[in-house]
């Protein structure tokens, strides 16, 4: 696979050539040197570019004609006044300090790395960095999804089968149980606290429910869905029966009950002419 | 097309066995085995199905389309997947009798609402238990859906019909309902005590408050209840009518 | 591609040829051959790589995989589509070699700038990899733009922290990020091999030439890493505080 891929003609060539390439025109136009130092990716990267241009293995270039290339280059730089940042200025420094270990052969009393020790530093950090890049040129230069390889285009999407996996805990079923009856059963508690019938309001239901009866019936069937509730039964009956006895003094109602603790029974008031 | 030669796929060497038209020249064997593969390739990466205009257009020239495609479409024959023709454009499909496998997916989880939570929570209290007493003792109205939803979450189940007016169908939960909420058997749903000691209930209920205990066998019928009937399901329109036989 | 050139079918179903595992039951070679058909029409129905165990989920149980999905990608080797495998998961992409026929399907991609390559390259040879490592070995600062261009790709992503003062986050590659560049797990980074040969993965000048190794199973956490946390994450801005619920 990336053997094709890397062969495919009209592709990115690898960016080390790329670099290369680059760095052959920058040589080219070394003497009237424009460089703008944007162009790197940091000292290290410059670092490289220059030991590209040794034309040699990184494992056989020489640290110091390197040091001393970056150097000059730093000075031709500053020379033309060129802002340069801060760590092209340390690096700078550290192989000019390279360059002398690299020069002046070892003092006994020096307990520091050796010359040699920070060349071969610099070396592998190179050769990292070298690494990195092919690394990275070979990637970029594999079959790649959407550029070479491709997923079907064409994706049979799922039916969303609106089957919903359900979930609830034990505690929230619990919880709900518990909040809705409480919720009940504190609405029912109020309804009861004014569970006393006024007589207004006893007098106003008998109106509209017996007013206009011809025939006789029972208290209780007009009552019937006041009663139903528990422990309201005695103030239903007891304000609606106050409540006819007044309608019947005023004439708007005839009531009448057979025997004591007989239904009573209630109709409105009947034209004089009709009664039997 | 080359019946002989396509309609069985599969065969162990497709080359050696030889196609009618293309048999005799290897060179000309390549490209077919070339063309189809590039076919192929174009098809499962199409974002839309390819027309053979199309498909002749990004292919080496000359190609005979019919020959590679019905090619192509008998080597995906018998797979999961075939190469259907609409309309004179190419597409891969799922075979039909493994779309069941394109609808399994999504399987979202999904909580519960607040009012399914409610009404589940009051048909596991007090199953048997009949649409209305639900609302009676919620205060609310049941929407459909809730009780929809609730059938379908499979934990709860019409259990059977009250022997009263209107012989309203009775609810109740299921063994899925017990294995979910990890319960043994519904005894295990606390009754007023524990739901007080809980904190789950106020301890100042009114006196006349009671929280039933469900029965002991969920699945045997309370005496006020009769078994669900074919008919009873037909009605409730979960079962086609029968058409009898004579 | 194929070099002796025949019509590349598929292989033989093991219903018919026979397979040295199933050869002896005609049932499990039945039962092999439909799994596989399965296996295939999910896989192929979905444009991501579909996880083994995702995968298992929608097949009969006691489904040998492995066996399953090698038989599969054999099928597929030499067509115009292949299956491959991402780190553990299975998706059919078109052959690489057709890559030339395909270019009227890709999609113009947002080049990576010199430096987000060279830093996925970094991340993704030397995972668990810190900000910090990741100047040192590109000897130059990282600028926020470069990491967040790369996060955006979705192909690195926050692993967990170093267990070293101040804890930093440590990056690494993401299943996208194989599926992208065609790998079917770390270990398949071009050169790899070679490059930790050379100590070149190594974060130090290697004294002793202890090279670390991308990880093959890319999720679990090296010995010297922590997982995020949410409070992480919220450190890191990619969470939104907690509000404290009391």
């Amino acid at each position: 696979m990336a053997q094709t891929g890397e062969q495919r003609s009209g592709k990115p060539i690898p960016m080390d050539q790329l670099w290369s390439a680059e760095a052959e025109t920058r040589t080219a136009s070394d003497p009237a040197l424009t460089v703008d130092v944007d162009g790197f990716e940091g000292p290290l990267d410059l670092l490289l570019h220059l030991a590209r241009t040794q034309k040699v293995d990184l494992a056989r270039i020489s640290v110091l004609a390197l040091a001393e290339q970056y150097l000059g280059f730093i000075e031709r730089l500053r020379a033309m006044r060129l802002e340069l940042a801060a760590d092209y200025l340390v690096m700078a420094a550290w192989l000019a300090y390279l360059k002398s270990k690299l020069l002046i052969p070892k003092q006994p009393q020096d307990d520091g790395q050796s010359g040699e020790e920070m060349a071969a530093v610099l070396q592998f950090r190179l050769k990292r960095l070298e690494a990195m890049r092919d690394a990275a040129a070979r990637l970029v230069n594999r079959n790649r999804l959407g550029r070479d390889v491709f997923a079907r285009g064409m994706p049979e999407t799922v039916a969303v089968d609106r089957r919903q996996d359900y979930t609830a805990s034990l505690y929230d079923l619990l919880t709900a149980y518990a909040a809705q009856r409480q919720r009940r059963a504190v609405t029912n508690v109020r309804i009861e606290k004014r569970g006393v019938w006024s007589l207004k309001e006893a007098r106003d239901i008998l109106v509209r429910l017996v007013g206009a009866l011809d025939d006789w019936t029972a208290l209780d069937r007009f009552l019937l869905r006041y009663l139903a509730e528990e422990g309201r039964r005695s103030t239903v009956l007891a304000s609606s029966f106050a409540a006819s006895l007044e309608l019947v003094r005023e004439g708007a109602i005839e009531i009448r009950q057979d025997q004591p603790f007989a239904p009573l029974y209630m109709r409105g008031r009947q034209n004089p002419a009709e009664v039997d | 097309m080359s019946e002989s030669g396509n309609v069985v796929p599969f065969r162990p060497d497709e080359a050696e066995a030889g196609d009618d038209r293309h048999g005799d020249n290897p060179a000309e064997r390549l490209h077919l085995a070339e063309t189809k593969r590039m076919a192929e390739a174009i098809v499962f990466a199409s974002a839309e199905p390819v027309s053979e205009k199309a498909l002749a257009g990004r292919l080496p020239e000359g190609v005979d389309m019919p020959a590679v495609m019905a090619a192509l479409r008998a080597d995906y024959e018998r797979r999961g997947v075939n190469l259907v023709c609409v309309n004179g454009a190419w597409a891969f499909r799922t075979a039909g009798d493994l779309a069941f496998l394109m609808t399994r997916q999504a399987v979202e989880q999904k909580k519960l609402s607040r009012a399914a939570l409610e009404m589940l929570a009051v048909i596991a209290y007090h199953q048997p238990v009949t649409r209305a007493e639900i609302e009676e003792i919620r205060g609310v109205e049941t929407s459909k859906g809730t009780l929809d939803t609730l059938m379908e979450t499979g934990w709860v189940r019409m259990r059977g019909r009250r022997r009263s007016p209107g012989r309203p169908v009775t609810y109740g939960t299921t063994d899925a309902f017990l294995d979910h909420f990890g319960l043994e058997e519904l005894r295990d749903l606390p009754g007023l005590d524990e739901l007080k000691g809980a904190g789950l209930l106020s301890a100042r209920m009114p006196a006349n408050f009671a929280v039933p205990q469900p029965p002991a066998n969920p699945d045997a019928l309370a005496e006020d209840e009769d078994p669900l009937t074919d008919l009873d399901l037909e009605d409730l329109g979960l079962l086609t009518p029968r058409v009898d036989d004579d």
